[in-house]
């Protein structure tokens, strides 16, 4: 039960270059949620009117969250057809329902 | 039921192999059993509710007692007996159907029982101790939930958060086995009608359940911390709780008719002798009424004021699942003709279940004619709708599941004659005791009303009513005579005693506990009927004899189940008395700590030898 | 023989009938027979989708009895394996399309009764109530007339009715199921319905949202009278002075009593908006007690002893002293003369 | 189907978190525990959108937020994502020291977000006396908000059970995809949080 050999240098070195592609774009797609996070502030502290900000702070969050899962959560690797299905499905009712309680009941 | 499989242990053996089983066949047999004992708890009160009807201002039960029986009938009838019934089938059949050995989290699967059937526990024990049952109807909209007295509402929170916890788990598990468990060749579009119901119900539960544990979070933290969600005197929005609940509730009705329509898809074809007609659009059809019913909820609500643009969105909406049901009758129709059709008893359920839902579905398409609805709602024409629908649909499939499947499950068959006579008994009621009551409703006979005035015509109806609800009962008492009766005395039979098409009737009656010996390779939608008229008549395996890997039994998932329910009980009784604080500190402590062990534990399970398994015989 | 046969049939016919008759239910409490525009319009829904669905059943009902019929497995053909159908792309195709054409039609009447029954335009030139639910009664105040009352309601025939409802507890659900469709009564937003009755006369209404347990008796009745009278009955009740003394001494006595024992804390006499009870001013003219008893004197000594006992849970119970039966019966008797208009549900024909 | 005589192979595959059937089984599983997770938050949302004006004359949105704290909890919780996405990185490349090392700062900036929530939560409470049961806008801004601290202590919890666990024993594909079905749910406790502070304090902020 140690992990001695599990040697390092028996992992081909091939697949250990693409781990480091990989891992350079999660590091861009970190950058980019930052520079997301940033401006979503940004816009907010500028004081810029409700019906300007409120849309564009939620697409910068939308788009951070597609961030998310497509890289740091491997989306859009494959064997993640159903998973994506299914966190799609959820956007959907998720969608639904906010919508609802953002509409229709306003008194 | 299930002891006639174990005969020669001893009770304290037995109990314990209950108590710490994995094995999807046994939790299926549980479900089916605690789920009946739930129906006739809950058909008890329905027939305590149609006495009370019998005649003009009865005063056999008090008001509030009447508010207490249809509450409990409801929640009981949904959530504790038809939802658990159909988990339990789909347990029991599922993965035999897939040609699995197992489901994907044995573990899970036990804790789910478990916690249902503690909810359940849970629940019921509110008339004892709650200073009254739940009375705010099954739907407990607030604020009438917030201010209904004693503990009766809370018992019904934390016994459906319980329930619905396990339920959910339930519902990954079936996804996940049916993702990847599937035996070499059984691609989807190979795999039974049921199998695909479970599947899409299962997303239901996922998507659904969520709604609702939010739901009960809000009325729990309103009734038992203070919040002020529903509270109007602080901002609250009672109108939230109704949104929630029906977000949860009509997919609710969906998970309850979609596994029923998957039986049926199973029992038609089998005794017709024909393939199922139009599989591929029935495949579609059952996406479809899944994707609609998440678009529907608000007809629950037409007359809340949510403002004309609402009511006619989802008036439309509504209206449109008539289109893909409308394909599943009219497939079942075209599957029988031209075929070759044996009536039995599990068929019988089956025939009659086609016309008592299309009336239960019709009278839907009516209610969601919104400017309709506005007299339809809140009355018996509604109560007869969705009996019409529930009892004619998922009663009826679960009875016609139970002679299907009772000889796979148990090795023997239920006698014919009782068969027949329990349907007809059953049959005949339920038209007396439901088709009446549409009438009942337009002519201005509200629901949950816990009397009915002299003078306003509606006597006559609801004497017939509860006559039928009567008959109603005899079927279902000849129902346990027949299964006890079998149980004792039916007739073995082999593993294929209807002729039928899929894999779970390739293997022995009741099945191994690793259920298929050998993979089997699958070519095709009914797998065993092609091996039956092209081939040489039974599977061929798809690997040789290996060891079989099988997970261990554990004792935790109920050990964690006792935890969470001492703590519900503790959170209900700590508004009275911080002491009970303990029992919440206690409960979860005891639960968090066994899901400590558990992980810390490895576990892999044991394996049954291929030589053991050569010495089997077939 | 013959006499027995002809016997069946006579019961048989007569019971026919009588089911036909029943089926109808009570004239003034039924939705099938509607006196109002709501209830009009929405039995033209009803009477549109129960044809079309009458239809469909048929359609399906006719291929089930074919199929029972001429498909059952046959004596000697037990071997017999029909042909495997895998589908019909054209059949599929006519069950999909002829509902979808069926939704439609359905679907459009719908979507304008809808828009039609919320129609709220003419609000602002109608008469405005506002409806108030509470466990279990119900509260009408006339707005800018000052007049208050309670479970009658009274409106003028022939014009639309705007009532502007909101509850002071739970969940209630207006409904007169021969005038108009219901409309839930909330506690945090006012619900807006319009109701226009036909015809004079005395209509049942119902709280169809569970509120508790008396529920089932939070019955009301909505009074249509012609707008003369309507006028009439308005005056009628702006000119109630609550002081003014009855001329009966047993009354006399009640009314003292009334005070003495604090009811005027919860009912009002006269226009006053306060709603913690029903409002009296025409108690003697209620169709019922407490919404459905009958409206004698014995009944509301019975109700003033012993609310609980009549309507569980109400709100009544307990907020006065004890009285004895004789103090009831003063009681009873000031309130029972508390007549202040001619037009009554009598004089359209009462309550039956 | 039988794992454990592989369970400690002399190399390991390239994703030893989905090389086993267990470990599939838990992938799957999580991901559309996920996708109910998704409507679960979506209701608590929708409550808040529902009643984050109804603060029956007690404070509002704009008096409460500053959104100076927020950013350092966003910053905090985006960083631990990446730093979890380091830790699975090393896991492919089977360092379990680095794995460990990097597990260990998620869960620094993990604990270091959940005190910034509880002073947040503490500082309203003594400051403007604004609480849970204040009105109904007070019970949704809490319920929603815990809901979402309260996965960050689970998750935290489940880590450092994880860690601690394992610390002798290494990465084998017993423990493996049990690391990779905590990151994944830590991701998403972070994409809750993008929503949370857009949704509860930007547009809180704004309107
Ligand atoms: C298994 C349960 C189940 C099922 C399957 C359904 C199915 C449907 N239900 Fe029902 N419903 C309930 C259970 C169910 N319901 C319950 C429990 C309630 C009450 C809850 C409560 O308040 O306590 C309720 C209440 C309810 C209401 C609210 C009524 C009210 O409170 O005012 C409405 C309104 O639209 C409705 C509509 C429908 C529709 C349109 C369908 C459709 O899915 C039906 C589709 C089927 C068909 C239409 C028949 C077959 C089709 C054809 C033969 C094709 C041709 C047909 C046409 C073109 C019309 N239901
Ligand atoms: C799965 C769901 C389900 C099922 C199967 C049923 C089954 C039945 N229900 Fe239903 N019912 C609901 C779900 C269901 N119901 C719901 C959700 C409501 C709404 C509640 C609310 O308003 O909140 C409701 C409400 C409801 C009402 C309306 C009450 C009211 O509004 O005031 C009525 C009245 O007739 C009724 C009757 C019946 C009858 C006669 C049966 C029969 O089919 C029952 C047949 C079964 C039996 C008769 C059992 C026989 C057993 C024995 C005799 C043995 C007993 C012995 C032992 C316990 C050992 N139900
Ligand atoms: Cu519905």
């Amino acid at each position: 039960m140690n992990n001695e050999n599990m040697n390092i240098d028996k992992i081909n070195s091939f697949q250990k270059q693409q781990n480091k592609e990989e891992m350079k774009k999660q590091i861009i797609t970190f950058v980019l949620m930052i520079a997301f996070t940033v401006v979503a502030f940004a816009v907010v502290a500028s004081g810029l009117e409700a019906i300007y900000a409120v849309p564009l702070i939620l697409i910068l969050a939308v788009v951070q969250v597609g961030f998310q899962f497509y890289y740091f959560m491997h989306m859009k690797d494959e064997g993640h057809e159903v998973p994506a299905a299914l966190i799609y499905g959820g956007i959907w009712v998720a969608i639904l329902v906010a919508l609802t309680m953002a509409t229709i009941i306003w008194w | 039921m299930s002891i006639a499989t174990t005969q020669k242990k001893g009770f304290g053996a037995v109990l314990w192999d209950y108590l710490t089983t994995v094995d999807h066949k046994k939790i299926g047999n549980m479900y089916i059993a605690a789920g009946a004992f739930f129906f006739l708890i809950g058909g008890l009160e329905a027939l305590i509710i149609r006495i009370q009807l019998i005649k003009p201002e009865n005063d056999f039960i008090s008001a509030g007692l009447y508010n207490e029986m249809i509450t409990m009938h409801g929640t009981t009838m949904i959530f504790f007996a038809a939802t658990p019934i159909l988990i339990g089938f789909m347990n029991a059949i599922m993965p035999l159907q897939i040609g699995a050995r197992d489901v994907a989290f044995p573990f899970l699967n036990s804790l789910g029982f478990w916690l249902f059937f503690f909810g359940g526990v849970l629940l019921n024990l509110s008339w004892i101790f709650g200073g009254g049952a739940p009375d705010a109807g099954w739907t407990s909209y607030a604020p009438l939930s917030l201010q209904s007295p004693g503990h009766g509402v809370d018992f019904y929170v934390m016994g459906l958060q319980l329930s619905g916890a396990g339920t959910l788990m339930g519902g990954i598990n079936f996804i996940v086995t049916i993702v990847t468990m599937r035996a070499p060749g059984m691609t989807y579009m190979r795999m039974p009608l049921f199998t695909w119901t479970t599947f899409v119900t299962s997303i239901l539960i996922l998507f659904a359940f969520p709604a609702l544990t939010v739901g009960l979070f809000l009325l729990m933290f309103d009734r038992m911390f203070g919040s002020a969600f529903f509270d109007v005197a602080l901002g609250g929005n009672a109108i939230i709780w109704q949104h929630l609940f029906w977000i949860f509730g009509h997919p609710e009705v969906y998970i309850l008719i979609l596994p029923a329509f998957g039986i049926f898809s199973e029992i038609i074809p089998a005794f017709s002798k024909k393939r199922l007609f139009g599989y591929t659009s029935m495949v579609f059809a059952t996406f479809l009424i899944a994707f609609l019913g998440f678009m529907v909820w608000a007809h629950h609500m037409f007359t809340v004021g949510l403002g004309p643009v609402a009511n006619a969105i989802f008036a439309v909406a509504t209206m449109a699942i008539a289109v893909p049901t409308g394909i599943k009758i009219f497939n079942w129709l075209a599957t029988m003709w031209g075929g070759s059709i044996t009536i039995n008893s599990a068929m019988l359920w089956a025939l009659a279940f086609i016309p008592s839902f299309t009336i239960g579905g019709m009278t839907g398409v009516m209610l969601g004619a919104a400017s309709a609805d506005y007299q339809y709602h809140d009355t018996y024409f509604v109560v007869a709708h969705f009996h019409y629908v529930i009892v004619g649909g998922v009663v009826f499939g679960i009875f016609a599941a139970t002679h299907y499947w009772y000889p796979k499950m148990f090795g023997r068959i239920l006698h014919e004659g009782l068969g027949k006579l329990s349907f007809w008994l059953f049959f005949i009621g339920f038209h007396l005791t439901f088709f009446i009551q549409h009438f009942l409703g337009l002519m201005g006979m509200p629901r949950r009303y816990w009397v009915f005035l002299e003078n306003q015509g509606l006597d006559t109806g609801n004497l017939i009513s509860t006559i039928g609800a009567f008959l109603m009962g005899l079927g279902t008492i000849v129902v346990l005579i027949n299964v006890v009766y079998t149980a004792v005395k039916g007739k073995k039979v082999s593993g294929d005693p209807w002729d039928a098409r899929t894999l779970e009737w390739a293997i022995p009656s009741p099945p191994p506990e690793y259920n298929f010996k050998q993979l089997p390779l699958v070519r095709g939608l009914d797998p065993l009927w092609i091996e039956k008229t092209e081939g040489k008549g039974k599977m061929t395996p798809a690997e040789p004899v290996v060891d079989i890997h099988m997970p261990n039994g554990s004792i935790y998932p109920f050990i964690m189940t006792i935890g969470f329910f001492i703590a519900s009980i503790g959170f209900i009784f700590q508004v009275d008395n911080n002491v009970w604080l303990l029992a919440v500190y206690f409960g979860m402590a005891l639960a968090l700590g066994t899901m400590v062990v558990r992980s810390l534990k490895d576990d892999h399970g044991y394996h049954i030898h291929k030589e053991d398994l050569e010495r089997e015989a077939d | 023989m013959n006499g027995w046969m002809g016997k069946i049939r006579a019961v048989l016919m007569l019971s026919i009938l009588s089911l036909v008759l029943a089926a109808c239910g009570k004239e003034n409490l039924t939705a099938l027979d509607p006196k109002g525009y709501g209830a009009d319009t929405s039995m033209d829904m009803i009477i549109l989708t129960t044809l079309i669905m009458v239809v469909v059943f048929l359609v399906v009902i006719i291929v089930y009895s074919i199929v029972l019929v001429r498909f059952r497995r046959k004596k000697g053909q037990e071997n017999y394996i029909p042909k495997q159908v895998e589908g019909n792309h054209t059949l599929e195709m006519v069950w999909t399309a002829i509902p979808i054409v069926l939704v439609l039609i359905m679907g459009v009447p719908a979507v304008m009764t809808v828009f039609d029954l919320a129609d709220e335009s003419e609000a602002s030139d109608s008469i405005n109530i506002e409806v108030t639910g509470n466990q279990y009664w119900w509260h009408f105040n006339y707005a800018g007339e000052e007049v208050v009352t309670s479970q009658d309601l009274y409106i003028p025939t022939g014009e639309k009715v705007y009532l502007n409802m909101q509850s002071s507890d739970v969940i209630h659900s207006f409904w007169v199921p021969s005038i108009s469709g219901k409309m839930d009564v909330n506690p945090e937003n006012v619900n807006t319905m319009y109701i226009e009755a036909y015809e004079e006369g005395v209509y049942w209404g119902k709280c169809a949202e569970l509120c508790g347990p008396s529920h089932s008796l939070m019955d009301f009745k909505v009074i249509a009278v012609s707008p003369e009278e309507f006028d009439q009955w308005i005056a009628d009740m702006q000119s109630v002075d609550p002081a003014d003394e009855p001329q009966d001494a047993v009354a006399q006595e009640g009314k003292e009593l009334f005070e003495a024992n604090n009811c005027m804390g919860c009912h009002a006499i006269g226009s006053s908006p306060s709603a913690v009870g029903p409002n009296l001013t025409n108690f003697g003219d209620r169709t019922k007690i407490a919404g459905f008893l009958e409206p004698t004197e014995e009944n509301l000594v019975d109700w003033i002893m012993d609310p609980e006992s009549i309507k569980p849970g109400n709100k009544m119970t307990g907020k006065y002293p004890n009285l004895s039966e004789d103090e009831a019966s003063s009681i009873a008797a000031y309130l029972m003369q508390l007549k202040p208009s001619e037009v009554t549900p009598e004089s359209v024909g009462g309550i039956n | 189907m039988s794992q454990d005589h592989s369970l400690n192979p002399e190399t390991m595959p390239h994703d030893p978190s989905k090389a086993t059937t267990e470990g599939k089984h838990k992938f799957l599983g999580l991901w559309f525990f996920l996708g109910g997770e998704t409507v679960l938050f979506a209701c608590f949302f929708g409550t808040f959108i529902a009643l984050r004006n109804s603060t029956a004359g007690g404070p509002t949105s704009q008096e409460l937020f500053g959104l100076e704290l927020v950013f350092l909890m966003t910053v905090l919780l985006l960083t631990s994502s990446l730093t979890s996405v380091y830790a699975i990185y090393h896991m492919k490349n089977n360092d379990f020291k680095k794995m460990q090392l990097w597990f260990g700062i998620t869960a620094l900036l993990g604990i270091g977000f959940l005190a910034c929530e509880l002073y947040e939560f503490a500082h309203y409470i003594t400051e403007y006396g604004f609480t849970f049961r204040s009105s109904a806008f007070g019970s949704a801004f809490y319920t929603l908000v815990g809901f979402h601290g309260g996965h960050v202590i689970f998750g935290l919890s489940w880590l450092i059970a994880l860690m601690v666990r394992n610390a002798k024993r290494g990465l084998n594909l017993y423990n493996a995809p049990k690391y990779n079905t905590f990151s994944l749910y830590w991701h998403f406790i972070d994409v809750v949080w993008v929503f949370i502070f857009t949704v509860v304090y930007l547009m809180g902020a704004v309107s």
